[in-house]
């Protein structure tokens, strides 16, 4: 494992961070002095309960919300929109797919005027058939059931090949099988092709077999509880490394922190 | 939009002898029509290219671009002239004689129109509301002490009128031949008169016009029109059932209604005291207020 | 076969086979009983003889390239301005009143304006044609460029540029309803090369309409509103049967699809 | 879609101005913009200008109105369902394409010359912007949305004014947009045909008697009437989608 | 506990029910031969990998689906619409609310018409109190976050007061926390009411833990693979229950059924 070396150099430092947004009553403070850093080819969970402001936090991450205080800079560089290399997968995937595409040409949306025909077609295929929807890449994802279209959306973005993933609640409508199988294919990806990963989740076990580190953000103004370094050896495996005793001690800081007495 | 002028003036460039003539499907375009085809335009050394326009308002401003000659009546020619567009008459058309009206006021019987003073508080349908009929018959309703402002005035198309009438949508109607013929053959239909005729015993309600220029400088090619006109009309009161085909070729009427048209009496002649009488009227009825010199509206006689 | 059957729109043409049963009783039995009002069986016959002239087939020929040259110009330059104004705020803000107070404007009035400056001419019916079309194309352009602003974070996500942005995602967003907005056009222009017809220039199927209620031919006269009718149909049906091939994914995800 | 700034007026006065400044003021057919007030000026002091602007915009405003109450009513029907959609398409395109003039006659047979002919001779090409709209909004709305009125069991009335009427009036509003200098030129162009009553019949007036100034003048009256009523359609889009979406 | 006694009575019955959906190449079999029956005041779950046609099963059942073949009935009236008293969560929140309501009124859609103003204004602050939303009332639902918007939907759903709730992954947005929170309030509304639930999840957990009976839908075309009883005693513990064996067993029962080696 090549982690700890590639720990050192930093790609994500959000300092200081701050998210106001108008509301019925006023303006609302989201988020306030959120202040972290990720390293280059980490794997980064962020917990929190329901409203607290992760999709918010991960919008002004990839660069779609302009904090209203603090700044966010990828690699070195702050960002003032999206930055390259720097994928996001929606939390609300319906409509972030274009109905009028069918799932291949969705999936191709992003790498359709960089690349090649056939490279193109290959990247496709084998970012549709990671998340077993190879049978349905003919199909308007308006046809697809709620779980497919996620799945869609994450292959849209894993043919990307970007640097960084952000990722808000990516597996949140699987069933646990095919979570499984999506979580060891990240797990896959990010060894292979060192991808920096912000993932949001609700899932406690989840964040804690895929994270290097696991963010909880809370509060109102949130900001960010606890970070929680997860030392579990890699590769890890569904079976073993959750009955790993420091996996569940681990899990039960997290649900500590999210102020749940039961894990 | 641009400036004026935007058309081409073609009858500047163009050749002088070539005529476009434009008119519509009215009967005091027949002479033109024979002139053309039995090649009388021809022997007096003309060549004409003929257009059907049914909307003869456009003409006045289309002379001198996309037409040399057009056919109108003596209130546009008033008009566009005293609005500043230069055209002039350059040759009669027809004129209404007691014995050959073309103009007609139609009241019906149902809606106990049978008089002018019937009209007070009904619907008279007529085909212009500025056009040469309409001004005729309100200075005749207005000699006849009916309250203009009493009578409720609408425009009905020609075609439309019969029916209008008969179904009681209107309760008089103005018309022209060959309207009338229709509209007359109802038994309901009380015929009040001719229009033209109730301001003079003779009057030319039908002419062509020229652009005021042309006129001046061509007074051969306008003489020659003339002529040719003169010789049309011979030929037409020679040969009734030629002419009547010619009718029928361009105003494409139905057989029973070529056969029963009474043609109108043809002039070429131009009579600037008709458009006197036009004048006067417009004055009297219109709140036309400027006085005009007729000499302007005539192209020279020689 | 059973395709060809399924493209069919049987039961419309039903429908409206049916209205023209309807008036041919309403005449016959004396319920319209009219002479300007022919029954839709003189009509057949009166239509007939527009075709052996051959005058029908000339006339609706100009009537129809100047119409939809007039509709095809006002297509793309709606679409293009549409876009501009739907996109670049600053251009709509010092420009979009005065779009609106030309477009209340009634053509109409500005046939013999434009025989004016354009003779009789079809130019002059084209100009006319276009003018009606553009606008429900421009505003239907401009509404549509209001997309769903999670598609647009999609595509600054996937790092398209602004052009992929426009053609991939606005575009195709917008495109049922620029559909709607050249079906509009479509017949709006038709209509108004007809006014044009018959209030300047005097040609095409107007023209036809005007010379044959002047000539006492009602007969002819509804069997040219007929054409005109049926012809409506016809490159309505084009069109969209042209745009579910074309965009056949905006129409499917829009309910359009056969 | 915000409501139009009155600074876009800008390029139109300049062009005005520039007319003004170049135009030619004995031009019989352009006259300069000074002379179209001048030769408004005796309508407006025998009121004949006030009554006609009173007559067309009844008809225009009461045509705008049963035109988006039966284009909204058969759009949504046409859009909901597919077989009726394809049984009423054929007859309703034929309908689209007649053009207004030749039917002021048969409406005339049938109504006479009265408001009411007008009225129905304006309503039927101002109803298809709005039920061409309507059809594709209702065609494309979520089918989740249509689920959730039935399974709160609300009664078809709820289902229509809670539900669908919101839902649609964005759709039914632009098709207003678009219809109404629609209705506004086919009311003119009933005014003109028939001399009714009406700013129509004064504009057809003066251009037979090529009164050009005038006709420029009365073109800008209508063109005041059409961008004020667009003016209140926009206003009433902007208070209704600003508060149903962001931005 | 009374349930046993009104188990007896039949609430929902669903007999040889397919379903056919129209795909891209051809239509496709989505169900074939349901068939199941729900008694009155049974609490339901239903799993299946995504995709199999949980959400199409749950929209015959409400009505908002014809069945292709076979039928459903509830309370011996076969259904053709949706019937009184059967009120639907559905998965797609996002377009399940009215983006022109605010939070309140969208949750007093259901009633408004058919109580007092001020028996809607009690039912819709319960309700709201309930997800914990009091204080987002007067919010457009778009400016809500996903899981905000999810518990929307239920408390409009809980404030019709159903016989039967057909739920959709309501929970599939919460985090763990609101989410044991909100299970808790649904075994007590149950309790109170013997309200008929039938709920798709993708979580076993809550499936065993609420359940009276767990069913799992598999293959394609998909049918009823297993139908677990779940006898644990009620009122059931986020804790306790979760650490009882027979609990532990049972959803060892179902993972298998669903595929995964995993428990
Ligand atoms: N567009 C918006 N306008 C105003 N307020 C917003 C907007 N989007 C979100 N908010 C508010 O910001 C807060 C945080 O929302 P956010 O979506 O970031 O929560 P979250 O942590 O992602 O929750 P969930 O787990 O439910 O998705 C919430 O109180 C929400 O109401
Ligand atoms: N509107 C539709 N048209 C055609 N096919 C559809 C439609 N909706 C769903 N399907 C298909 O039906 C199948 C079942 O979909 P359904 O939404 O019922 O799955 P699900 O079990 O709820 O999945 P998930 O857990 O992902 O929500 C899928 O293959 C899907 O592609
Ligand atoms: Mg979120
Ligand atoms: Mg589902």
């Amino acid at each position: 494992m090549t982690v700890t070396s590639e720990l050192t150099e930093q790609s994500l430092a959000c300092q200081d961070v701050a998210v106001t947004l108008p509301g019925a009553s006023g303006p609302i403070d989201i988020l306030r002095d959120v202040r972290f850093s990720v390293a280059k080819g980490e794997f980064v969970s962020i917990l929190g309960t329901s409203g607290t402001g992760k999709t918010t936090l991960l919008r002004v991450l990839g660069g779609l919300l302009a904090a209203s205080a603090g700044k966010v800079s990828w690699h070195g560089v702050d960002v003032t929109g999206p930055p390259a290399g720097v994928v996001t997968v929606f939390q609300d995937y319906t409509h972030s797919l274009l109905p009028w595409r069918t799932v291949r040409r969705n999936v191709a949306l992003g790498i359709e005027s960089q690349c090649s025909r056939e490279e193109r077609d290959s990247r496709v295929d084998a970012a549709l058939s990671m998340v077993g929807l190879e049978k349905r890449a003919d199909e308007y994802p308006w046809r697809l059931s709620g779980g497919m279209q996620q799945r869609v959306q994450i292959a849209r973005a894993l043919a990307m090949k970007p640097q960084v993933l952000l990722m808000d609640e990516p597996f949140g409508a699987l069933d646990a099988m095919t979570k499984a199988s999506l979580q060891d294919q990240m797990q896959q990806v990010q060894e292979l092709t060192g991808t920096t990963i912000v993932f949001v989740t609700h899932d406690v076990e989840e964040a804690v077999y895929l994270s290097d580190r696991v963010l909880v953000l809370h509060g109102s103004p949130a900001n960010i509880g606890l970070s929680l370094e997860i030392p579990l050896e890699r590769p890890r495996h569904q079976v073993s490394t959750k009955e790993d005793l420091s996996y569940l001690e681990l899990r039960h800081r997290v649900y500590e922190a999210l102020g749940h007495g039961h894990g | 939009s641009c400036g004026a002028g935007g058309g081409t003036g073609a009858s500047g460039g163009g050749d002088p002898r070539t005529l476009r003539i434009a008119h519509n499907s009215n009967a005091a375009a027949l002479p033109v029509r024979v002139a053309e085809a039995k090649g009388i335009f021809a022997k007096h050394n003309l060549k004409v290219q003929l257009t059907k326009v049914e909307n003869l308002g456009t003409l006045p401003g289309a002379v001198g671009k996309s037409f040399d000659v057009a056919l109108s009546v003596p209130t546009t020619l008033i008009t566009a002239a005293q609005q500043g567009i230069p055209v002039a008459q350059v040759a009669g058309a027809t004129v209404d004689i007691e014995q050959n009206p073309t103009a007609f006021l139609i009241g019906s019987r149902k809606a106990g129109v049978s008089k002018p003073k019937d009209l007070e508080g009904k619907t008279l349908g007529v085909l212009v509301e500025t056009g040469t009929t309409h001004v005729a018959t309100k200075a005749w309703l207005k000699h006849e002490g009916v309250d203009l402002s009493a009578v409720k005035i609408v425009q009905v198309d020609g075609p439309a009128q019969a029916d209008q009438l008969s179904s009681g949508r209107i309760d008089a109607v103005e018309t022209v031949m060959p309207f009338a013929t229709n509209i007359l053959r109802n038994p309901d239909a009380a015929d009040l008169g001719d229009p033209y005729l109730k301001l003079a015993p003779e009057l030319s309600a039908i002419l062509w016009i020229a652009q005021r220029d042309f006129a001046s400088k061509q007074p051969e090619v306008i003489k020659d029109f003339r002529a040719a006109l003169d010789e049309a009309q011979t030929f037409i009161a020679q040969n009734d059932k030629e002419a009547r085909q010619v009718l029928k070729d361009y105003t494409g009427l139905p057989d029973a209604v070529i056969a029963g048209t009474k043609l109108p009496t043809y002039t070429s002649e131009v009579r600037s005291e008709d458009l006197q009488v036009w004048l006067d009227t417009m004055r009297e009825v219109d709140n036309f207020k400027t006085d005009m010199d007729l000499k302007t509206l005539v192209a020279r006689q020689n | 076969m059973a395709e060809l059957w399924r493209r069919i729109n049987v039961v419309g043409v039903a429908v409206f086979v049916l209205g023209l049963v309807v008036w041919e009783v309403g005449v016959r039995s004396g319920l319209l009983d009219f002479a300007y009002l022919p029954q839709p069986s003189d009509v057949v016959s009166g239509l007939a003889e527009l075709v052996s002239t051959g005058e029908l087939q000339t006339a609706l020929t100009h009537t129809l390239t100047a119409a939809l040259t007039g509709w095809l110009l006002a297509g793309v330059t709606g679409v293009v301005a549409g876009s501009v104004l739907g996109l670049v705020r600053p251009v709509w803000r010092y420009s979009m009143a005065s779009l609106e107070a030309l477009r209340a404007l009634p053509i109409v009035a500005f046939v013999p304006v434009a025989v004016l400056i354009f003779g009789f001419s079809a130019q002059m019916e084209v100009v006319v044609a276009w003018y009606a079309a553009l606008w429900p194309i421009l505003l239907n352009t401009i509404n549509g460029m209001g997309t769903e602003q999670r598609m647009l974070e999609s595509g600054s996500v996937l790092r398209l540029s602004k052009a992929a942005v426009l053609w991939k995602i606005r575009l195709p967003a917008a495109t049922p309803m620029i559909v709607v907005g050249l079906r509009l056009g479509l017949s709006i222009s038709l209509v108004l090369t007809l006014v044009a017809e018959m209030t300047g220039n005097p040609a095409g199927l107007g023209f036809v309409l005007v010379s044959k209620a002047q000539a006492l031919r009602p007969d002819e006269m509804f069997a040219g509103v007929v054409v005109i009718g049926v012809a409506g149909i016809v490159l309505n049906g084009l069109v969209m049967g042209l745009a579910r091939l074309v965009f056949r994914g905006q129409m499917a995800a829009a309910g359009e699809a056969q | 879609m915000k409501s139009t700034p009155v600074r876009g007026l800008l390029p139109l006065v300049v062009l005005l101005g520039l007319w003004q400044l170049f135009g030619d003021p004995e031009s019989p057919y352009f006259p300069p913009p000074s002379e179209w007030v001048s030769a408004v000026q005796p309508l407006v002091d025998n009121s004949t200008l006030w009554d006609a602007i009173g007559a067309t915009a009844l008809t225009f405003l009461l045509g705008l109105v049963l035109a988006t109450v039966i284009g909204s009513a058969v759009g949504t029907v046409v859009g909901a369902s597919k077989p009726v959609d394809r049984a009423l398409s054929p007859s309703l395109e034929f309908l689209r394409a007649l053009p207004a003039a030749s039917l002021v006659p048969v409406a005339a047979l049938i109504l006479g010359y009265t408001t009411s002919m007008k009225l129905v001779v304006v309503v039927l090409p101002a109803t298809w912007p709005i039920l061409l709209a309507c059809r594709t909004a209702r065609r494309s709305l979520s089918p989740v949305l249509l689920d959730v009125p039935k399974t709160l069991g609300l009664s078809r009335w709820e289902r229509v004014t809670k539900i669908l009427t919101p839902a649609l009036l964005p759709a039914v509003l632009l098709g207003v947009r678009v219809a109404a200098p629609l209705a506004l030129i086919i009311t003119l162009l009933v005014e003109i045909i028939t001399r009714v009553d009406g700013l129509g019949a004064v504009l057809g007036a003066a251009q037979a008697n090529f009164l050009s100034a005038q006709v420029y003048g009365l073109l800008v009256v209508t063109g005041v009437l059409g961008y004020v009523v667009n003016w209140i359609v926009t206003r009433g889009e902007t208070a209704i989608s600003g508060r149903m979406r962001p931005n």
